[in-house]
């Protein structure tokens, strides 16, 4: 049976992560010698060791075997295939995929179900074919951001700063900011421009942004990488008391420079919380439930005004807060 | 006389390897036996057939860029616009396939494609007598760009069934991704070594203005190698689209690297006139097999980056070591 | 001779390259104060002696005494250290330098605690070392603006700077014009006088009975013989060299009346203006003049590698407009250059694919090369111009120099061209290979072709010319024919006027010939 | 004489430039001089004098990376590695600082780590006879999986405040990283054009065997060309990393591209023997310009690319119409 291409963003067959245990009971006890594979886009990025180590934990509690495997670098698309086909070759029971672009992986999807295994496509880039999606919504990140403004400031001058173009994230994140503030009141986007994931590309682009808009207000970078380059571009203009600068991800670097003062805020979509949740799913499938196609993880506006609320390491505190609201 | 049985002695050793192979080449042939000695020991997958085949598969796309690549580099040049160049040709071939044009139009259009592109490249370099460096770098931005602006950054999806499954089938078990770059590589063989155009680009690439004076085209040549190389891109994203069922405007990133390593660790020098099309094959195969024990024994990524680098460069050592002051 | 005083003596010198023994067994010595000839054939192996010497190469067998003390070289600043110099065959320079940076390379004047270069420092020395040799080359010019004679003066003067006890010259003047030679060797008289030791390879019999006091002869990578030239003849040496005898027959008209090409007006908007002549099939046409006349620009604008800014070239009764050398060949124009390493050979192929270029259609059926024909084809070919060794499909950059020339020579033999032109043919060519070139050019132009030889020996001039153009300045200063053809007639129109002290005759009125 | 004369007329044209130009750098000027009219005209920012400040400081880090490619270039090679270098000299200066060791000693580390990395490469390409291409690769891989797994993949934080300021500061009005690029600019010009190295560089590349006959000590100028080019990009990283107040172990990715596009637009060609440190430098500034002008219009990204490509061309073709035939 073909399934309608998938948007994670809008399908309708799907239920918060908090729902699971609700709907569906308990984690059910894996089979013995049950082995799980995880693709990951690379691990240069913190997100993404991050979502490891939630897979890697929720894998531990379940008695599961576990091994990670991520692409050479961010962009490596045909890598980061041959390394998905080459797990596949060791025989998984289950893969957790997050795929480069929306594209790049399907030939291994489709080789590892005539092998019969799950497949579960982890946040990010979208592959419109596959069965199981967990992840949020991109596009809710820039909408929170936006949000954050309409609440917080009468107006002025904004500006975005881009991941690599033609990302389906840095798109959705881009757009859902762009629409929602210029719907939502006084506010102009002079800039949105790329800086490719580049903390150095992003300081450029900021301090010339500043160059010209002297007045602007405030800053969506698509990533905290970019949004700690843009805070010193900030800093170094000397307009850290009037501009706000907000990221996304929820780095324990983003953390920290919100503490210090500096950034003004990050979208946390909590990875190790949905590497946990990816995980879950996955073995869910594996004892035979029939999920919904998209399982929706948690996300959350970081500000110095709830940060310590958010910043514990132990995720099953974090699970409590997140359920709590 | 000495001179005499010395030759004859010289020819005695050719005539023992195969016609189409040469010393330089029997070094990165070496490499690439201890790479899989060494994985062969490590993993047991590892030389299995169905993980032979595998590596082959995983090899072809950039086997396929490789050969262009070596073509323009014999010739002198370089080629960084690989990439976008078969993401353009991917994205033109994929929106007539979903409009509805006959398919074999439809991938003519897209090697087409990929040969304007290539076409571009080389009259800037031949005509206006710029560095081909500097021209792919560009062609690099434009070609890129034109791809997503023609898509609006997304991918084109809908690609017809009957393709994909050529191209995801096999011929007496073997991937047909692997027939059809082994049957390019055979031809393109012949082009390097029995036709005249080889014999062009060997001397473009070993002294244009020699060349030039004996009457080569050269502007001919070198705009003849940047259309193979454009040409073998769209190819390349023609198997690519197949396996994928997509046309990407992203196709394609840092394929120019692999594409140069391929030809540099085939014995291809930077400095143009030479290079070997079954070099380049083994350059492909070494980094493909690298992948994929490096994978097959789950190094970690930042490891496997590491053994990359050493690997490359031992393997480098060995070639070097084995075929002396070539 | 008794060999304990030898300032250098050579012993057992052995040397292979792959496929062939460039010398075997080769043992000479050398006096302080002698100029030492040593002579052979094209890939005789007196480059690879001085490569040997000079610690270019190194030695598979043998050893060298200096003093009688043997040393041991192992790179070329050690062989320099040991008091040896050489000027290399092919010119080593860097193009980018200037003259005085080319000749202190590897040892410059420094100031500054060695960190910078003293340029004004090397300038004045280059300047008067210069002065023997060349006074018109200007220290602080880069290289790559000098003519080739000028380059090669540019690298004898680099080996004088070292103040060496044995210097080695090979082929020094290959590119030089008599009266260059004759401050070359003036000099040469100066430092045998201080009694440095000279190594002189050429293949300029003239040359060599000029300068030395004795020469060894090799043949094959084989010692032959040492002699002392006051004893010996030409003949002799040149019998010694060859293993045969050499006919030095005098020139063979063959011209005829039907004009294969004609050039008018022809200029390149830069130095060559209003040249023109006319060339009939079966004819030889010489060009000479002096260095820097325009010679080579001429015959480039011919054979379309430079475009004409003015000018008509009619071939067989056809305008032609070459927009490239192919355009040219296929009109059935070759140019054998001047500079062989730079415009002539591709170096890392095979002699039998250099040869194929031009003509790769005519060795190709069905898009494929036919490799067997070619072969065939360049092997018959180089075996009548005796290449060695003969193995056609060795990378011709491993040949020796001269044989490299007949390489390329023979690529127009198989393109088969009509006309033909030469820029300095014989240049590095040997004594033997050389009548072989004369007699080559006469069988081409018995069988109708017609050929232009552009040449700075006036013997060569008047050794196969049936007319002779003199070009000065960029201009066709004359046309010489018949008994007209004299040494000093050609001389005295070659001269610029301000320049020349009081021309023996009036140049005559520049005349084309119609037919 | 037409010789003389020729001579006095090219010498008398020379010296109304300051001998520091030549023509070739012209060229790249007018280049740079007609992209400041077009962005000058079409942004009322762009020409004021704080942005150009700005194009100056953003320009400085790829200045400074393209200064060291441009020797490598010179002397026939390449340098693939600069990125990870930086990479790796940064971890290793901003993870001394952290632990608490005197500044100039860490930043001396700092120099000495990229310094390694340039010998390493240096080594392989000018002992073992390796082409620069492939060594750099390796290298490429190699040094980024060095600090990737020295910092488990982490950036380094709590660069000490006072380099971070003085990095930041300015020096009577010239913000310190274009001071300090300035500052090796004009050594390096006179180490190409007046010391023996520039020489031997300038020798190695442009006829390798020449110069070896001549007594170059080819090897040893190899290694130093690289270790300056390592050396640089760890200066180039200590910049960056006072900027950002970070050592990034992912930092200098792509860098090469960058710093050989600079090099190129600036005469030098990658077939080695040629080069200019003030082309370089423009090229630099070209590329800086061309970033800040699209930025401050706000070009979209997709046309920014476009514009990127068509841009880097057309700056080519116009330098070689105005240099004519060089
Ligand atoms: N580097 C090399 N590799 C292989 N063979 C070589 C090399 N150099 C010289 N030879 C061979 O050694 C032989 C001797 O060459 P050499 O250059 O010494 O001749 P030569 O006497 O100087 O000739 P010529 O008069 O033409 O300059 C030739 O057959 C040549 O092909
Ligand atoms: N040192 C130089 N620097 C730059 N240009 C030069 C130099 N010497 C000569 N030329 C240019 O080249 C012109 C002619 O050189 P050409 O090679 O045609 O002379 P030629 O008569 O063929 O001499 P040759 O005997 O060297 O072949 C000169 O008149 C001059 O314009
Ligand atoms: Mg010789
Ligand atoms: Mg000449």
């Amino acid at each position: 049976q073909d399934l309608a291409p998938l948007n994670s963003d809008v399908e309708p067959d799907r239920i918060d992560w908090s729902q699971l245990e609700a709907s569906f009971g308990p984690m059910p006890t894996p089979a013995d010698g049950t082995r799980v594979g995880g693709v990951s886009k690379t691990l240069t990025n913190e997100y993404w060791r991050s979502l490891g180590i939630g897979y890697q934990s929720a894998a531990d509690a379940s008695n599961v075997g576990f091994a990670y495997q991520a692409a050479p670098s961010e962009g490596d698309q045909l890598g980061q295939l041959s390394i998905a086909e080459n797990m596949i070759l060791q025989g998984y029971d289950a893969l957790l995929m997050s795929p480069q672009t929306d594209n790049n992986l399907q030939p291994a999807l489709e080789s590892a179900l005539s092998e019969g295994m799950v497949v579960v496509n982890v946040n990010d880039a979208v592959i419109p074919s596959v069965a199981q999606y967990v992840g949020n919504v991109q596009r809710d990140n820039g909408v929170r951001v936006a949000q954050w403004f309409i609440d917080n400031a009468e107006g002025g001058k904004v500006a975005v700063i881009e991941g690599q173009p033609g990302v389906f994230a840095a798109g959705q994140r881009t757009d859902g900011f762009t629409a929602t503030i210029e719907a939502g009141g006084d506010f102009e986007v002079v800039a949105s421009i790329p800086a490719n994931w580049s903390r150095e590309t992003a300081y450029d682009a900021a301090s010339t942004i500043l160059q010209q808009h002297p007045d602007l207000i405030g800053f969506y970078a698509n990533n905290d990488g970019m949004a700690l380059g843009v805070v010193e571009a900030v800093k170094a203009a000397g307009l850290a008391d009037q501009v706000a600068v907000f990221g996304t991800d929820g780095i324990s670097d983003a953390y920290a420079s919100i503490r210090a003062g500096d950034l003004t805020g990050t979208v946390d979509s909590f990875p190790v919380l949905t590497g946990e949740v990816a995980m879950e799913v996955a073995l869910r499938l594996l004892a035979g439930q029939d999920l919904p196609r998209v399982v929706a993880t948690p996300q959350a506006l970081i500000t110095a005004d709830n940060i310590d609320a958010y910043a514990v390491e132990d995720t099953a505190a974090l699970r409590a807060t997140l359920l709590a609201e | 006389m000495t001179d005499q049985t010395d030759i004859a002695r010289a020819r005695g050793l050719k005539s023992l390897l195969p016609a189409a192979f040469n010393l330089r080449d029997a070094g990165t042939l070496l490499g690439l036996i201890l790479i899989f000695v060494v994985f062969g020991v490590l993993s047991p997958v590892f030389l299995t057939a169905p993980n032979l085949l595998n590596i082959l598969q995983q090899s072809s796309i950039n086997a396929c860029i490789a050969l262009g690549m070596t073509f323009v580099i014999i010739s002198g040049g370089i080629d960084l616009s690989v990439g976008p160049t078969a993401a353009l040709s991917a994205v033109a071939g994929a929106s007539l396939m979903v409009a509805g044009v006959p398919l074999p139009l439809a991938l003519l259009a897209a090697l087409g494609a990929g040969m304007l592109c290539g076409f571009f490249n080389g009259a800037l370099i031949a005509y206006a007598g710029l560095q081909p460096f500097i021209v792919t770098l560009g062609g690099l931005s434009l070609y890129r760009a034109l791809s997503l602006i023609f898509t609006g950054g997304n991918p084109i999806f809908g690609i017809p069934p009957e393709f994909r499954s050529f191209i995801n089938g096999d011929l007496a078990g073997i991937p047909v991704p692997v027939v059809i770059v082994a049957v390019v590589a055979a031809i393109l063989w012949i082009v390097l070594n029995r036709s005249p155009l080889g014999e062009y680009i060997l001397a473009v690439g070993g002294n244009p203005e020699a060349a030039r004076i004996a009457g080569v085209p050269v502007a001919r040549t070198k705009i003849t190698v940047y259309m193979l190389s454009g040409g073998l891109a769209a190819l390349a994203s023609m198997i690519l689209m197949g396996r994928l069922g997509a046309a990407d405007p992203t196709m394609g990133n840092l394929w120019e690297l692999d594409a140069i390593a391929a030809a540099a660790i085939g014995g291809a020098s930077l400095m143009g006139g030479k290079g070997s099309v079954i070099g380049t094959l083994l350059g492909a195969v070494i980094l493909g097999s690298l992948r994929n024990g490096l994978t097959l024994m789950n190094v970690q990524a930042f490891y496997q980056l590491l053994a990359t680098g050493i690997i490359i460069i031992v393997a480098m050592l060995i070639d070097r070591a084995t075929r002396g002051k070539g | 001779m008794a060999e304990a005083t030898a300032r250098l003596r050579l012993e057992g010198i052995q040397k292979s390259f792959p496929g062939i023994k460039a010398l075997d067994d080769v043992s000479f010595s050398v006096m302080p104060g002698e100029v030492h000839g040593l002579l052979g054939e094209n890939g005789a192996g007196k480059s690879t002696m001085l490569n040997i010497l000079s610690a270019v190469f190194a030695a598979n067998a043998g050893r060298i005494l200096i003093d009688g003390t043997p040393v041991n070289l192992t790179d070329p600043k050690s062989a320099r250290a040991a008091g040896i110099a050489m000027i290399h065959q092919e010119l080593q320079l860097i193009p980018a330098l200037t003259v005085a940076q080319n000749i202190f390379l590897g040892r410059p004047l420094s100031k500054a605690g060695g960190l910078l270069v003293d340029r004004r420092a090397q300038e004045a020395r280059a300047r008067a070392i210069l002065a023997d040799l060349d006074p018109a080359i200007e220290p602080s010019r880069p290289v790559s603006e000098l003519k080739v004679a000028q380059q090669q003066i540019v690298e004898i003067a680099r080996a004088l700077l070292d103040d060496a006890r044995i210097i080695a010259m090979d082929e020094p003047t290959s590119s030089l014009t008599p009266p260059e030679f004759d401050n070359l060797a003036a000099l040469i008289e100066k430092l045998a006088g201080q009694g440095k030791s000279i190594i002189y390879v050429s293949h300029k019999m003239n040359e060599v009975f000029r300068v030395c006091d004795r020469a060894t002869v090799l043949r094959d990578g084989r010692f032959v013989t040492t002699v002392t030239i006051a004893e010996t003849s030409e003949a002799e040496i040149i019998a010694r060299m060859v293993g045969r005898d050499v006919q030095t027959e005098g020139h063979v008209s063959h011209a005829t009346d039907e004009v294969a090409l004609s050039v008018s007006d022809l200029g390149d908007g830069r130095l060559i203006s209003g040249a023109g002549f006319t060339l009939h099939k079966g004819e030889v046409l010489g060009v000479a003049g002096l260095v820097g006349s325009g010679r080579t620009e001429m015959l480039r604008l011919v054979a379309g590698i430079d475009r004409a800014s003015t000018g008509t070239i009619v071939k067989d009764g056809r305008t032609c407009h070459f927009r490239s050398p192919r355009d040219a060949i296929h009109a059935g124009i070759g140019l054998v250059p001047e500079e062989r390493k730079k415009d002539g050979i591709v170096r890392d192929r095979s002699v039998a694919s250099n040869i194929a270029l031009p003509c790769m259609e005519t060795f190709s059926s069905f898009g494929l090369i036919r490799r067997k024909a070619l072969r065939k084809e360049a092997t018959a070919l180089m075996e009548q111009m005796h290449l060695r060794p003969p193995d056609v499909d060795r990378a011709i950059g491993l040949f020796s120099g001269g044989n490299q020339q007949k390489a390329i020579i023979g690529r127009w033999l198989a393109a088969d061209v009509d006309i033909l032109l030469f820029d300095e043919p014989t240049r590095g060519i040997d004594i033997g290979a050389k009548s072989e070139i004369y007699e080559l050019i006469e069988t081409l132009a018995a069988a109708g072709k017609a050929i232009v030889v552009v040449s700075s020996e006036m013997t060569e001039i008047l050794r196969v010319s049936d007319r002779v153009v003199v070009m000065r300045e960029g201009r066709i200063a004359a046309t010489l024919s018949g008994d007209e053809i004299t040494e000093g007639r050609i001389a005295a129109h070659a001269i610029p006027q301000s320049k020349a002290r009081a021309p023996q005759e009036p140049p005559q009125p520049q005349e084309a010939h119609h037919d």
